[in-house]
């Protein structure tokens, strides 16, 4: 037989002005099961917990129903309250009367005699109240960063430098990401390279970072505090261990009409190449696409200068498999197809160009060494165009994407600026919507564009670009000026929307983390939980998250590690037992709880059961993992057979709450 | 059909612990008054609600049954009320379907800052309760008190 | 005999319903079952109800006492119904020998008085049968479908109903006719009974060997090997008699009620440690053996079956005493 | 057909490709059928019929008998391959000790069919062209084959044989089926009227199980109406609200894993138009979240089990969608 | 929100509030020149309520509905939609059809592409 004990409190007047307490523990004394019941001014006073704590001992409670304010107020609070008394703190229930009753009702008799229903709804669930153990589960003290631009390194650095062990995914043959293309940054004008390229050899020389670049994620399992990871490693056709970087054999190889994804195409490389000067780790990869070797058997001029012996034509795709506590998405972005915007005819001109392309042809390391040339003919250009909002903030659809990319105003006036400020002969506009620079000295950045540099900046869209006899017909217009502008321009850059990578979705299918309908991570809370993602140990860094200029996406890196660091250090985790627990002998293994899991927290076994007369049937039956469930109930609904419920939400525990109402 | 005027109608209310439960308790911050007879049960999710719970209710005397969460898009569990939802809206048919009332169940989106919307749905609701009378097509003779 | 005009059978029935409650044979959403007469009800065509006629007697649901709760106190009071005079007409010659079959149950000792309260205050009227149907087999167990037993025994013939008293029960409820006419009854023609296809079961041999050669019979596993374990046969047979008791917490009052079990159910007498009838296989025998066997043991030889060929029609996959019965003699399935 | 599926069962035996055919039994009469299991070609050539009174679906036996050693055959026709795929998606059937052979089907006959059209005592019945002359206690009666036709036959959905390993007769496909007719006549009706006819309906209930334990989709190892620690276990229904409560939790927890075969409605004892509750579950989800049907394939999602965050709100019923 | 506003709104379908005055239209525009008013100005003209104004301009027959506007606008405003229901506005204003079915047989050229007599007939006589 239970022994409850019922305490009511006043909360000084707000509830006994309305509620009349003293009749409301007398009523509820008489409820089955309560042996004890009082009220008090204000129970959650150290008088108030020490008088709930005394009744515990003296009257061997076995439930404690308080009936205050909201659960959300001082559940927490009273818990502890009833654990340091030697009472289970899930064997409390707190039955709501003042936010519930006695702030919203004016009758006293009306908001009495509610408060008792509440308080025996509370009665009857704290019967079934079972006592409930938080779990623990351990915690592998290693994070995996998926990306290494400069947010998955920026990650990267911080929790290495907390002492944790760090490994780096990423796809490309080398780190670095979209910023090594870039030339310099706003609004300091200082060089992307001479500040990322530091970074990147910090990470490689670091003892805990572990880069496997030329590599993508293939299946995760487990869950936060310990995943398993399984990577593969595409096979790069050159020993990672014996290769010295000296680059012999890239420009050795015969094969030399290989478009230079680094420049964006708009040069070539070799079939064996080191995608740039500071790639990190400075090992050469061939390209199995163009490599005649690896086509045709017929070559291996690369095997033949390379001393270090490092050439491997017959290396295979390997497979790594690792533990980690915590995963981090630095997934990045790229610029999206332009093919939709034919009225730029970025398409039918070479002169037509986008921001990141224009970024190298700015770049002293790109296709121009530096000088800024026309791609169609190499001569200087005159008049630049700038055309801003290229399939960003559209009606969604096949217009565009409904976002602002956010970046663009900024690296647009960073280039008008660079060019003017090398060719000042040039004459450059920038069509444009609305200037948005919200940041540190970002509209000061700006404002020197136009006051020092002499940008012109025109408030219009560009309409079409034609190109005529070697020019670029531009015709915009000027909405402040009304005016029609038909401008012969030399070259037009246009700024690209960005979008997530496309490697994003797939992954986060593998991890269960959510995503929005741009394919942006979606975090576990957009104001309070910005870097976490909604799963559990699932972090978020950089542009993945939403488009994010430098300055930020290092911040959210940062950020990032904190709350890596924040979970490492724990040896094991503490999980909220109210969740979700099968019950073998009636699950049917027909996994439609498994489908509603938001969370992948429910796997399936087969288990041996005994059957009638002896026999042994094997089932298969659902297994939560309590260290990933977040307890929101949806797998117990979607279960036909009242297999599946939910500690402390158990069924019975509601349905005998609305008994005690309904009675 | 005449308003009873002695009517006092139950209702029991299933409000998630994120948005709904709290924008009840909002509502009781800033004094809005609804009627007592609104009694609220609080469970983790919308998707927590088995529509058990609901025809146990209208067994056991409630004369309106309402589920309050997360607006779509902001569950506390990223999903749970798009499954609430579903749940929902097939019970409901299938109710009206045999005849029930439709009135007597409803779904509500409440935000933990909508305070003044809780109040306002359950004095809507408790209203057309009180219009539909007593609960007599889903009620079990042996729950009533003589 | 006492006689009446088949055409106005309403105006009989009026009558009747004058003093007592009357239950005939209609149907009730496509459904024949023995319903409460109001003036306008009127026969099924059917051979026979879904239901059998036992449910008068032994309804599927019966309140036994209640507890009524107030905080900590607990009373209690009785739940049973007070029972009146009632008639039931037109039940068939099986369901008749059914209620025999139910009396040896429940008026032995210890007698059940819920059931012995409705016995006594009812007034059953048999109708003969013309028009069997294929599954009937009645007459295979020694009842005679074109004589019926019963306090009154009726026939309906071209345009009359010829009605006979049998019982002191049943001439106190003729005597209170007094508009019945007076005829004599026509011979009756027994040449369709001759054709029914299972008018030659053989029940005797039930009694002929010891019961363990029959529970070890090796068909059992293939006979129940289709079992849904579902409680259709057991709940429309007119002979099955097990309940279950139960309680129902409504809040303020507790009832606590018996209601039909079925032995076909996983759950049948369950107990603590678990079910002594672990598999279908199990639960299966129990109901037949209890039928052929057991019941014919205990009640000198009066087998558990009546051949109202309810099962027979029911039975979600065709499976029946018949079969059963069929496949134990012969000792294959 | 008859002589192709026995031929079939005995040769399956007998090339060892199973060690149990799973099929229909000879009765006592010519349409009580009982499934069962065969273990020789001798057994499949004395016992096993196959006749349009065939209707129980044997998808549901392959729950228990793919658990037991050995790999067993069965003949499904069309609309028991639904159910067979639908187990399957739910890891209720091992696939690999099922040999399933798929069986043509021109509709099945049934008892309670030849009863409404009048006849009584019916002891044998044979096909000849498209009538089916049928022989009574009372003489004989020749009625038309598709007046004949189980109800649930009459407006078949599909005649197509989903993951069969072999067919006997021709793959069929999707059938246009008027099925929602009797639905949307019900949903025309005023509440009131509704009400009434559930009310009648449902009060028929014996609560004798038929129907839950026949449906394909109730493959749970205990029901919540049979385990007490569920809360809402009940053996009868003691009072009217538990009838509705045990046939709306029912359509509830098979809503989008029904296939719409019918055996509810086949078995029930008591005549109560079963599907009819979950059939509306079907339109409506058919309606709301786009066309599914359950056992159609492996890879579709139940419309239980997803969402999309545009789906219409609750309150398009409890607002009324005419308005009211 | 002036009748007008929501009378254009109505006709062309259009909700002249997603416009985010980018100006694309105009720049996409071959009839620029000729027109007093440019389409992003129709936009913001239906939206602000001077939609009077534009009903007594010429400059909406100088359009000449090529919808390169609608084409390329990115958020679907469509202003070719919004000038065309401010013309229409003016011929349900004036009451008169500018062009009766019985003229049609004396238009009818070889040259002339018979859609655009079609066109022309939908465009100038008042709508049912």
């Amino acid at each position: 037989m239970q022994r409850i004990g019922v305490f009511v409190c006043w909360c000084g007047s707000n509830i006994a002005a309305t509620v009349d307490v003293e009749k409301v523990a007398q009523t509820l004394a008489q409820e089955p099961g309560v042996v004890y019941s009082t009220h008090y001014q204000y129970m959650c006073s150290q008088a108030g917990q020490e008088m709930i704590q005394n009744a515990i001992r003296e009257h061997r409670l076995t439930g404690v129903v308080i009936c205050s304010c909201s659960p959300r107020m001082h559940e927490a609070t009273f818990r502890k309250t009833v654990e340091k008394a030697g009472l289970n703190p899930y064997l409390l229930e707190i039955a709501n009367i003042r936010e519930h009753c006695s702030w919203i009702h004016k009758d006293k008799l009306t908001a009495t005699e509610k408060a008792v229903i509440l308080g025996r709804a509370a009665i009857a669930k704290v019967q079934l109240n079972a006592p409930l153990t938080a779990g623990q589960s351990p915690v592998t003290k290693r994070a995996l960063v998926i990306g290494g631009g400069i947010a998955g390194i920026q990650t990267a650095l911080d929790i290495a430098e907390a002492g944790f062990p760090v490994d780096i995914v990423e796809k490309k043959p080398t780190i670095g990401g979209k910023m090594a293309q870039i030339d310099k940054t706003f609004p300091t004008l200082d060089c992307a390279a001479c500040i990322l390229t530091p970074k990147m050899v910090d990470a490689s020389q670091n003892e805990n970072i572990d880069i496997i670049s030329y590599a993508q994620v293939e299946k995760v399992q487990g869950f936060v505090g310990s995943f398993s990871v399984t990577i593969r490693k595409k096979a790069r056709y050159v020993d990672e261990t014996k290769c010295t970087g000296c680059g012999l054999c890239t420009e050795k190889c015969p094969q030399k009409k290989v478009p230079n994804e680094f420049n964006l195409g708009l040069d070539n490389r070799r079939a064996i190449y080191i995608p740039f000067a500071q790639a990190v780790p400075k090992v050469a990869a061939i390209d199995p696409n163009y490599c005649t070797m690896l086509k045709s058997g017929k070559c291996g001029v690369c095997a033949k200068v390379c001393t270090a012996g490092a050439i491997d034509y017959k290396q295979q795709d390997q497979l790594i498999t690792r533990e980690y506590g915590a995963i981090v998405v630095a997934t990045g972005f790229e610029p999206i197809r332009l093919d939709k915007f034919d009225e730029f005819a970025y398409s039918q001109s070479p002169d037509v160009v986008t921001s990141l392309e224009f970024e190298r042809l700015m770049n002293a390391a790109g296709p121009t060494g530096g000088t800024l040339l026309r791609p169609s003919d190499g001569s200087h250009p005159h008049t630049l165009v700038f055309v801003q909002c290229v399939g960003s903030r559209c009606d969604g659809g096949e217009k565009g994407k409904s976002y602002c990319s956010k970046i663009c105003c900024m690296y647009t006036a960073k280039h008008a600026m660079l060019i003017r400020e090398k060719y000042p002969d040039t004459e450059v506009y920038v069509f444009y919507i609305d200037v948005r620079t919200p940041g540190k000295n970002f509209d000061e950045f700006y404002r020197r564009a136009v006051e020092e540099y002499g940008v012109h900046y025109i408030k219009g869209m560009v309409g079409k670009v034609t190109p005529q006899d070697g020019k670029l017909k531009v015709q915009a217009s000027d909405l402040l000026g009304g005016r029609q502008l038909r401008i012969d321009a030399d070259m037009v850059i246009l700024a690209a929307a960005i979008e997530p990578d496309k490697t994003a979705r797939p992954l986060a299918t593998m991890l269960t983390a959510s995503m929005d309908t741009n394919d942006f991570f979606t975090e576990a809370h957009p104001k309070l939980r910005p870097v976490e993602s909604p799963t559990a140990g699932i972090f978020l860094s950089g542009a993945c998250q939403g488009p994010k200029d430098i300055p930020e996406t290092v911040a959210q890196a940062s950020a990032a590690a904190a709350k890596v660091i924040g979970l490492l250090v724990k040896d094991s985790l503490t999980c909220s037992p109210c969740t979700a627990k099968p019950d073998e002998l009636m699950c049917n293994g027909c996994s439609s709880c498994e489908k509603v899991c938001p969370y992948g927290a429910i796997t399936y076994i087969d288990k041996p059961f005994r059957g009638p007369n002896r026999t042994t049937l094997i089932r298969r039956v659902a297994q939560v993992n309590p260290a990933v469930c977040q307890g929101c109930g949806a797998c117990t609904v979607a279960c036909p057979s009242g297999a599946m419920d939910l500690q402390g939400f158990s069924n019975q525990q509601i349905m005998a709450e609305v008994d005690a109402i309904c009675r | 059909m005449p308003v009873n005027e002695t009517f006092k109608p139950t209702i029991v209310a299933f409000c998630c612990n994120w948005c709904s439960y709290a924008g009840a308790d909002l509502s009781g911050t800033n004094r809005l008054q609804y009627p007592a007879n609104v009694k609220i049960i609080r469970i983790p999710c919308s998707c927590r609600l088995n529509p058990m719970f609901i025809l146990r209710a209208f067994q056991r005397g409630a004369d309106g049954v309402i589920l309050c969460g997360c607006h779509p898009g902001d569950c506390h569990y990223t999903t749970g009320n798009y499954y609430a939802r579903r749940r929902m809206t097939l019970l409901f048919s299938l109710l009206d379907y045999m005849g029930i009332e439709r009135g007597r169940t409803r779904v509500e989106w409440v935000s933990a800052a909508e305070g003044a919307k809780f109040a306002a749905t359950m004095n809507d609701f408790t209203e057309t309760i009180i219009k539909l009378g007593p609960n007599r097509r889903l009620e079990d003779l042996r729950c009533k008190t003589e | 005999m006492k006689t009446w005009k088949l055409s106005e059978l309403d105006s009989l029935f009026a009558a009747i319903a004058a003093a007592q409650k009357l239950y005939i044979p209609a149907d009730a959403a496509g459904q024949p079952a023995f319903t409460l007469w109001t003036p306008g009800l009127s026969m099924t065509k059917a051979l026979n109800t879904g239901r059998s006629a036992k449910d008068l007697f032994f309804p599927q649901v019966e309140n036994l006492v209640n507890f009524k709760v107030s905080g900590r106190r607990i009373q209690v009071e009785p739940g049973r119904e007070e029972v009146e005079d009632f008639v039931i007409f037109g039940v068939r010659a099986c369901d008749c020998r059914s209620f025999d079959i139910l009396d040896s149950v429940f008026l032995s000792d210890p007698v059940d008085t819920f059931y012995a309260d409705r016995r006594s205050h009812a007034t059953v009227m048999t109708l003969a049968c013309s028009e069997p149907e294929e599954t009937c087999f009645c007459t295979s167990l020694g009842i005679d479908p074109q004589a019926p037993a019963g306090d009154v025994s009726c026939w309906a013939m071209e345009d009359t109903l010829y009605l006979e008293a049998n019982t002191e029960k049943g001439q106190a409820l003729l005597s209170s006719l007094p508009q019945l006419g007076q005829g004599e009854k026509p011979q009756t023609d027994a040449s369709v009974f001759h054709r029914l296809p299972l008018k030659d079961l053989d029940f005797s041999v039930f009694g002929e060997k010891p019961l363990m050669d029959w529970f070890n019979s090796p068909v059992w596993d293939s006979l129940s090997q289709s079992c849904l374990g579902c409680g259709s046969c057991t709940f429309v047979c007119p002979t099955c008699q097990c309940y279950d008791v139960e309680d129902f917490d409504g809040g303020a009052t507790i009832r606590r009620f018996r209601c039909w079990d079925s032995c076909m159910y996983s759950d049948f007498t369950m107990m603590a440690h678990g079910t002594n009838r672990p598999t279908q296989k199990e639960r299966f025998r129990q109901r037949f053996m209890h039928k052929l066997v057991y019941h014919p043991n205990n009640h000198a030889g009066q087998i558990g079956c009546v051949g109202c060929g309810r099962c027979l029609q029911k039975c979600p996959i065709s499976m029946n005493i018949v079969k059963v019965a069929k496949a134990l003699k012969e000792g294959k399935a | 057909m008859q002589d192709r599926v026995m031929e079939k069962a005995a040769a399956l035996l007998e090339s060892g490709v199973c060690t149990r055919v799973l099929g229909w039994k000879t009765g006592e009469f010519f349409y009580d059928v009982t499934p069962a299991v065969f273990t020789s070609a001798e057994e499949v050539r004395t016992q096993m019929v196959y006749n349009p009174f065939c209707g129980p679906n044997l998808s549901k036996y392959l729950i228990a008998e793919s658990r037991k050693e050995g790999k067993i055959a069965v003949f499904l026709k069309p609309c028991d391959t639904f159910s067979f795929v639908q187990l399957q998606k739910e890891h209720r059937i091992a696939r690999d000790k099922v040999y399933a052979v798929g069986v043509q089907c021109d509709g099945m006959i049934d008892m309670d069919s030849l009863k409404a059209l009048g006849l009584r005592g019916v002891t044998a019945a044979r096909e000849v062209g498209d009538n089916l002359i049928v022989s009574t206690l009372y003489g004989e009666k020749t009625v038309p084959r598709r007046e004949a036709l189980s109800l649930r036959c009459r407006v078949c959905k599909s005649k197509r044989l989903n993951d069969c390993d072999e067919i006997i007769g021709e793959q069929g496909g999707d059938l246009p089926s008027d099925r929602f007719a009797q639905v949307e006549a019900l949903e025309a009706m005023t509440p009131e009227e509704r009400f009434a006819f559930w009310r009648s309906e449902l009060s028929k209930c014996i609560r004798c199980n038929a129907c839950r334990n026949v449906c394909p989709a109730c493959s749970c190892e205990k029901c919540v109406f049979d385990n007490p620690g569920s809360g809402v276990r009940n053996k009868a229904a003691a009072d009217s609200f538990e009838e509705n409560l045990f046939h709306i939790i029912r359509a509830f927890h098979v809503a989008g894993r029904c296939t719409d075969c019918g055996e509810c409605s086949r078995v029930c004892p008591q005549g109560i138009p079963l599907h009819l509750l979950n059939r509306k579950l079907i339109k409506d989800m058919n309606q709301l979240y786009g066309p599914y049907q359950a056992g159609a394939d492996f890879d579709s999602k139940p419309p239980m089990l997803a969402f999309t965050p545009e789906d219409p709100e609750a309150s398009i019923i409890t607002n009324g969608r005419d308005g009211q | 929100m002036s009748d007008w506003t929501q009378r254009i709104q109505d006709i062309s379908g259009v909700n002249p509030r997603k416009c985010m005055k980018c100006g694309k239209c105009t720049a996409a525009c071959p009839a620029y020149d000729r027109m007093e008013y440019h389409p992003h100005q129709f936009v913001d003209m239906v939206q602000s309520g001077r939609v009077e104004e534009l009903m007594a301009s010429r400059g909406i027959y100088t359009c000449l509905s090529c919808f390169a506007c609608v084409e390329r606008c990115p958020r679907n405003v469509e202003p070719a939609h919004i000038i065309e229901a401010v013309r229409l506005a003016v011929i349900r204003q004036q009451g008169g059809n500018h062009m009766k079915p019985d003229q049609i047989p004396g238009l009818l050229e070889e040259d002339l592409p018979q859609q655009a007599i079609t066109s022309a007939l939908r465009k100038y006589s008042k709508g049912g």
